[in-house]
């Protein structure tokens, strides 16, 4: 089989699986599981090939494998679709397809397949446990078997198919099909025990937060097609003259260029979907969903897609210096504020997700200060060990969740970093690749794959003289050490703080198996990359991951001449933030102990309340008018607004941070225009259709009248 | 004028006006009825054009499915209106306002455009526009992608057809 | 010896000499020439048809072990003659509440729908109206206006009976156009063209019916109730409906209805033959060489009558023997078995041909006949089985016979 | 021979007409009448292009198919649609439909 | 276009005669209408309320069913003429087509829409 025809089946089987499992095998666990997993496996085998083919082949950036079809006759010519693999897609499908396959794995073990049905679960509920009668008739609780094991799985799958369907296109617009895929199935999976109130209203917050981010990047698509008349990457990119006429600056809004304003909206959707500040309020709430799909959705798949894209955009986003200025801002500033948020919080879940905006933060601020291979680097060791990480915070909430069934004590939090301790001898295998991730994740020198990104984007922003960038991203790192030791120390550390940890136990081999592979990738794919220049261990093992991804652009990036400054910084963040939480954390013992439990960042900065204060009351408040109280005044409205707006907030918290006061100001303001736009529009919808159709018509003529004469009559 | 001109423009003739007997006839039946006689001479009109694939699915679709469907429909529905009050809306001169302000629109397009007086080429000798067609629509370089999507199209209108107008759970006991 | 190949060139030439020696332009003269033979056509069909009404009452009479009309002439052969002048003088009787041009419109369309089908009837491979390479769907096209014109003869009566049963025949007619549809398909992939002298020219040497007798079978069925005769009378239905859609016709109109229900069965009858016995051409035999003198135009013309007066009296026989089908039986004799049935024949025969298309012809025909024996072999035995179980609900000791009252 | 003019202006005249049935009718089943009389002014125009452009190129051909399907999928639900309302709220007065507002 | 104006003499044709025959019959057949004879005939009884009864839905389902399998089967007539030149993937796309279809039959023969209740 040719490799084109190959990386055309890549996102095949999970799409297979999804409607095999949907359609048949719905009723059988069993059967269901054995279809996904063996389509992530056959996705992974196909992966793994075309990688491996991808490897053997000089060139590559020049040579990539393409192939596509005709799609969509428009006009003359054709719409075509198709898949590329180059030296980038390779590097990415390949990170992909391993943490897929393991989350899939997990799943199984994480589900608790095998076990029998719950004494009372239900479906959209977490299963509660089921209790069971051994031979010396004594009665025991254990774990229970989801209910909708098998629509788990298919819903795996189609988000892997969504997900190899980004990797693998060709253009913006397959990339845009599996990116919305992707949307609908973080929905449907952060939903998926959508018999809490708190996850569907996160499932619903994680899709209307996206959509917007999505909304401006499909305006992105359709302004570079309808400039381009084409969306395939490598035809825009390598088309000098468009990219030329494209990068001329101060043709449109605030100065920007062509290519500025479309990097820049395609950069928003990004922002939406890799949980950028101000669109990462998703993310926490997302940790509703079962552990699996936290990491499917933070590590593997989703937020990596976002910076996937801005990064295959790359070419286009370095035309303007002023989107690239905004790119490298939103980046940094989300890198240091995710990360001191990350430091208050005690769900051992929620740690890792603002963890995760945070490195996401680090590869945005990367690629906006054009350290385009760096970015790469750190998305493809960020990925296995963040996926790691979830795994293992997933196995631990497991065990946990363990301990909580044999006391019977459904008061204590599972996930709540304080009730634990101690779990380093109940569960070793998690300790040990927990331990493995979290160093990765604070850049443990020499050893981990996190040093070696995450030195390399300090090391690009020194060498280009973002001074500012490498300072911030500095403290980042430091911040990022310390909260990880934070957590390692607060849960696996110290003696046991609840009766629950103490009868913690280690997870089944489903469930293990995929950290240990995982850790092994968290520390070795560090080597890869390497740079040639470190003093006593560069030259060792070949600089790959540089020269081989750094094909992929025209101009090969240069390789950045080895400083020592940059080093020494991250040497010092990484090894004192560890330091400092552990010296710190082993003699907390709760809540009230830690210092660091600051309101405004236990609270998030208030992101989600100032939301709610700015967008949702008005738009729930703007319903309501239109529904009840439509004829009744502005000020029975704006009762109304403030009603269910400041209802969970408190006057104390908004005067003390400044904040809402302006928020109050704007809503206020936007709300009283918005009820008179409405009020002065209403009439016009009368639900009759045949006057719909009139005022379109005539809408219609007079566009088309006017179109018709400003173009002139070239007809 | 040449005989296929005089042809043309009886069937035209006769076209527009059923068209014309059929949005302003207030019996239903008979609107429906005119609507047949239109879609004939759109169907002569095709046949004319020399595409008579068309002209015979325009019979056998329009006046053999639809037109029955239609009639049904009203049979249906007629209870209520038993051809009785006003069958246009009161602000129907604004329609025909519409309507005229949209043929003029048209045609005033229509009237700079260098194409229109061209006269149709000679069909080729032998050839065959149902061969053509059944190639166009089969074969893999040309529509059918379309022709599996009509397909698609029409099963989605069958179930949703039958599921909106007999939905059993509408309670309605008249069924 | 034109006159024995091609008579129909021949007088139209002789007329169109004649006309434009009287100074009418060549276009015109051929237009008139075209215009009379299609009316000295449908002029001999008008005949033919009086015929069928005595040939109808004829059968009809042995069926039921009587003599038939005897009186008037030999064999009564001048009775249908009288009964024209009969319908000719009676008295025209419009309902007061019908919808006049509607109602007079009906009877007019119904004969018309029948008299334009054989525009495209091959009596020999030079005599017929016109080679529409669309000719299979042309077929349905008018059975489109048949259907209509019961429709509008059921509205415009002013009569619920004739409502319902104009309502009923269109549900039956319209339902049976499927399979109709779909066994008209089979001898367009056999022949790969729609137009009937393509489709009588494939059937050497194998007719369809030998290639496909399933689709013969379905064909005839539908046929018979696309036509409205019984087992499938619904629309007209005596006992029940009176007479159903034509309930308040008489006189001529009343005969266009009836005058055209026997020449529609005709015409079917002929179309069986086209479309499955070779048409005109008798089965091979007229291109041994020992029998070439019946490579003929009148040979092929009678040939095709005799096919047609054959297909014409299988659906008398039908009709004569057989019961009436309740009407949801009916429907769901169509939907539930005709229309599955005929689509998976469809499937059968597309790639039994697509496979065995390039293989030696007794071959292919051989594949053609077994997948359609296999296929009907699996039709009967399912049939059996379900008729079994249907029985045991009524007859077995198992189940009370409330049950089955309510299937 | 008939210029194109002709076949296009009849076509013009006949989704005006339609048109005006479309926006003046009340009955909903007479609206669905003038849409029909608007897609076949369509596929004049189809079926027109074809015979006066290429005409070994079949697009405007199985376009016109194209739209006889959806002309047929449209009568369908359209007409369901019709019923519906008719057997919940005893109109088919399209003025009388406007529950979708706000 | 000859072609079709043969097919066009051939609906004036057919036309023509039974309106003739209609028409001969209406001046040769007498006219002496009268109000009972223009009754609505129902066996000579009395019409009984409205003649326009209560129409079935049913009759309505299966025009619709029908109605989307007419223009289906349509769609098949090119296809079935080319078929012979157009080998295998025309026949899979042809089944494909049908099957589809099939499946419409299917659901509505699941929803009990075919059935005469």
């Amino acid at each position: 089989m040719t490799t084109e025809t190959l990386i055309w089946l890549i996102p095949l089987p999970p799409a297979l699986a999804f409607f095999l499992i949907v359609l048949f095998t719905n009723k059988n666990k069993a059967l269901s599981h054995t279809v996904g997993v063996g389509a992530a496996v056959l996705s992974w085998l196909a992966s793994m090939v075309v990688f491996f083919r991808a490897l053997s082949v000089e060139h590559l950036g020049e040579h990539p494998f393409v192939s596509s079809v005709n799609w969509l006759p428009t006009g003359d010519t054709w719409f075509r679709i198709g898949v590329a693999i180059d030296p980038l897609g390779a590097a990415v499908l390949f990170f992909v397809s391993i943490t897929i396959f393991m989350i899939f794995l997990y799943s199984v073990g994480y589900h608790n397949f095998g076990q029998p049905a719950g004494d009372h679960d239900r479906k959209g509920l977490p299963p509660h446990g089921a209790t069971v009668t051994d031979e010396h008739g004594h009665q025991h609780v254990v774990p229970s078997v989801e209910p909708m094991y098998s629509r788990f799985f298919a819903f795996l799958g189609l988000f892997a198919f969504g997900m190899y369907t980004l990797v693998v296109s060709d253009n913006l617009l397959t990339l845009f099909v599996g990116w919305e895929i992707m949307g609908l199935c973080s929905y449907l999976l952060i939903g998926f025990w959508y018999g809490k109130p708190s996850a569907r209203a996160a499932a619903i917050k994680a899709f209307m937060t996206t959509r917007i981010g999505d909304v401006f990047m499909l305006l992105g698509i359709g302004l570079l097609y309808s400039l381009t008349g084409t969306l395939n990457f490598r035809e825009i990119f390598g088309n000098e003259e468009l990219m030329h006429t494209l990068a001329t600056p101060g043709t449109t809004l605030f100065g920007l260029s062509l290519a500025g304003l479309i990097a820049l909206l395609l950069f928003i959707g990004t922002v939406g979907k890799s949980a950028q500040w101000p669109l990462h309020v998703w993310l926490p709430d997302a940790m509703e969903g079962p552990t699996p799909v936290s990491a499917m959705i933070h590590a593997a798949t989703m937020v990596s897609a976002g910076v996937y894209a801005v990064i295959r955009m790359f070419p286009l986003l370095s035309l303007d210096h002023n989107t690239m200025t905004v790119v490298a801002f939103i980046g940094t500033f989300t890198a240091i504020f995710a990360a001191t948020i990350a430091v208050a919080q005690n769900d051992i879940k929620r740690v890792l997700a603002y963890s995760t905006i945070s490195q996401l933060g680090f590869m945005i601020a990367a690629l906006g200060i054009g350290a385009y291979v760096a970015a790469a680097f750190h998305l493809v060791t960020h990925a296995f060990f963040k996926a790691l990480l979830f795994l293992g915070s997933g196995s631990v909430i497991h065990g946990m969740e363990h301990g909580v069934l044999h006391t019977g004590n459904h008061s204590v939090d599972p996930q709540d970093m304080f009730n634990m301790g101690g779990l380093r001898k109940k569960m070793p295998i998690t300790f040990w690749t927990f331990l493995i991730g979290g160093f990765a994740l604070s850049g443990f020198p020499l050893l981990t794959a996190g040093f070696w990104s995450k030195d390399e984007i300090l090391a690009d922003a020194w060498a280009n003289g973002h001074l500012a960038v490498f300072i911030t991203l500095a403290t980042a790192a430091f911040l990022t050490a310390f909260y990880t030791m934070r957590q390692i120390t607060l849960t696996f550390l110290g003696e046991p703080r609840t009766k629950e940890a103490e009868h913690a136990q280690e997870t089944p081999w489903t469930m293990t198996v995929p950290l240990m592979v995982l850790s092994v990738f968290a520390i070795g794919y560090g080597w890869v990359g390497i740079p040639e220049d470190f003093p006593l261990l560069g030259g060792l093992l070949p600089s790959w991951f540089h020269e081989f991804v750094g094909g992929t652009l025209a101009e090969h990036p240069e390789v950045i001449p080895f400083n020592p400054v940059p080093l020494t910084v991250s040497l010092v963040v990484a090894l004192g933030g560890l330091l400092l939480g552990w010296l710190y954390y082993r003699n907390v013992n709760s809540a009230k102990e830690d210092f660091f439990q600051i309101p405004l960042l236990k609270n998030k900065y208030h992101f989600d309340e100032a939301y709610q204060v700015v967008f949702i009351g008005p738009v729930i408040w703007l319903s309501e008018v239109f529904t009840k109280w439509a004829d009744q005044g502005v000020i029975d409205g704006i009762l109304h607004f403030f009603g269910p707006a400041t209802g969970g907030i408190g006057a104390f918290i908004r005067n003390k941070i400044d904040l809402p006061i302006i928020n109050e100001f704007i809503g206020d303001g936007l709300a009283a225009v918005t009820q008179e736009t409405g009020r002065t529009l209403r009439p016009i919808q009368t639900g009759r259709i045949q006057q719909y159709m009139m005022l379109s018509l005539v809408i219609l003529a007079v566009v088309g009248a006017l179109l018709y004469f400003m173009l002139g009559a070239g007809l | 004028m040449t005989t296929a001109q005089i042809i043309f423009l009886v069937v035209a003739a006769v076209t527009l006006a059923s068209a014309f007997m059929v949005v302003t006839t207030r019996n239903l039946i008979h609107a429906a009825l005119w609507l047949v006689a239109t879609l004939f001479g759109v169907a002569v009109t095709y046949a004319l054009l020399d595409a008579g694939f068309l002209a015979v699915v325009q019979v056998v679709v329009y006046i053999g499915a639809i037109a029955i469907l239609f009639i049904f429909a009203v049979m249906l529905t007629r209870k209520e209106m038993r051809d009785q009050g006003p069958q246009l809306n009161s602000g129907w001169w604004i329609s025909a306002l519409l309507a005229v302000l949209t043929f003029g629109g048209l045609v005033g397009m229509l009237w700079g455009w260098r194409g229109m007086d061209t006269l149709a080429s000679e069909m080729p000798v032998g050839f065959d526009s149902i061969n053509a067609l059944g190639d166009a629509l089969i074969s893999p370089n040309a529509f059918v992608l379309p022709f599996e999507v009509a397909s698609v199209l029409l099963l989605a209108a069958l179930v949703g057809a039958v599921y909106v107008a007999f939905n059993p759970r509408s309670g309605d006991s008249r069924k | 010896m034109d006159f024995l190949k091609d008579p129909l060139k021949l007088a139209a030439d002789w007329l169109i000499g004649l006309m434009t020696g009287w100074g009418m332009p060549e276009g015109v003269a051929t237009g008139v020439a075209a215009f009379l033979g299609i009316f000295v056509l449908i002029a001999i069909l008008m005949v033919i048809d009086i015929f069928l009404v005595w040939l109808e009452r004829k059968v009809v009479a042995r069926f039921q072990d009587r003599i038939g009309p005897n009186r008037l002439g030999p064999f009564g052969l001048i009775q249908p003659f009288a009964d024209i002048i009969k319908l000719l003088i009676k008295e025209d009787i419009t309902p007061a509440n019908a919808d006049k041009v509607v109602y007079n419109l009906a009877p007019m369309l119904s004969m018309m729908s029948v008299l334009i089908l054989w525009a495209i009837i091959p009596l020999a491979p030079n005599i017929l109206g016109v080679d529409l390479n669309v000719a299979a769907l042309y077929i349905v096209a008018t059975g489109a206006i048949g259907t209509l014109s019961i429709i509008m003869a059921g509205w415009s009566s002013n009569n619920k009976f004739a409502l319902l049963g104009a309502f009923r025949q269109v549900a039956v007619m319209v339902s049976f156009e499927i399979p109709m549809v779909a066994s008209l398909l089979i001898p367009t992939i056999l022949s790969g063209s729609m137009g009937m002298n393509a489709i009588t020219r494939a059937q050497y040497p194998l007719p369809f019916f030998i290639l496909s007798p399933l689709a013969a079978l379905i064909f005839l069925i539908a046929a018979i109730a696309e036509l409205g005769r019984a087992p499938f009378d619904m629309g007209e239905a005596e006992s029940e409906l009176i007479s159903g859609y034509n309930v308040e016709y008489s006189g001529m109109k009343f005969g266009m209805f009836y005058a055209g229900e026997l020449l529609h069965a005709f015409t079917f009858g002929g179309f069986w033959g086209i479309l499955f016995f070779g048409g005109y051409g008798l089965f091979g035999l007229e291109k041994l060489p020992a029998l070439a003198f019946l490579d003929n135009v009148y040979i092929n013309m009678l040939t095709l009558i005799v096919k047609a007066v054959i297909g014409y009296w299988i659906i008398m026989w039908v009709k004569y023997t057989m019961m009436r089908i309740r009407i949801d039986h009916m429907l769901a004799f169509n939907w539930k078995f005709l229309t599955p049935l005929s689509f998976a024949l469809l499937i059968v025969t597309a790639l039994v041909h697509a496979l065995a298309k390039d293989a030696s012809p007794w071959v292919y025909g051989l594949s053609m006949f077994l997948s359609n024996l296999v296929l009907g072999w699996i039709v009967v035995e399912f049939l059996r089985r379900y008729s079994r179980a249907e029985r045991e609900k009524v007859e077995g000791p198992a189940k009370p016979a409330m049950e089955a009252a309510g299937h | 021979m008939i210029p194109l003019s002709w076949y296009l202006i009849f076509a013009a005249g006949l989704f005006s007409l339609g048109l005006f049935g479309v926006l003046a009718r009340r009955n909903a089943v007479a609206i669905l009448l003038g849409v029909e009389l608007m897609l076949n002014a369509v596929n004049i125009n189809l079926a027109a292009f074809w015979r006066y452009g290429n005409v070994a190129d079949m697009t405007g051909q199985v376009f016109a198919i194209i739209v006889f399907a959806v002309a047929a999928a449209e009568v369908a639900v359209g007409l369901a649609l019709v019923i519906s309302v008719y057997r919940s709220r005893n109109t088919v007065v399209a003025d009388e439909i406007d529950m979708l507002k706000w | 276009m000859n072609q079709w104006l043969l097919v066009a003499f051939f609906f004036i044709v057919g036309l023509i005669i039974p309106v003739g025959a209609i028409g001969v019959a209406a001046i040769l057949g007498p006219k002496k209408p009268n109000p009972v004879k223009q009754e609505t005939y129902e066996c000579g009884l009395e019409t009984v309320g409205d003649s326009w009864v209560q129409f079935k839905a049913q009759y309505y389902i299966f025009a619709l069913v029908f109605l989307i399998f007419d223009v289906e089967t349509v769609f098949l007539f090119p296809w079935a003429v080319r078929l012979g030149q157009l080998g295998l993937f025309a026949v899979i796309e042809g089944i494909v087509f049908i099957a589809i279809l099939i499946a419409g039959l299917v659901y509505t023969w699941r929803k009990g829409m075919l059935e005469w209740a």
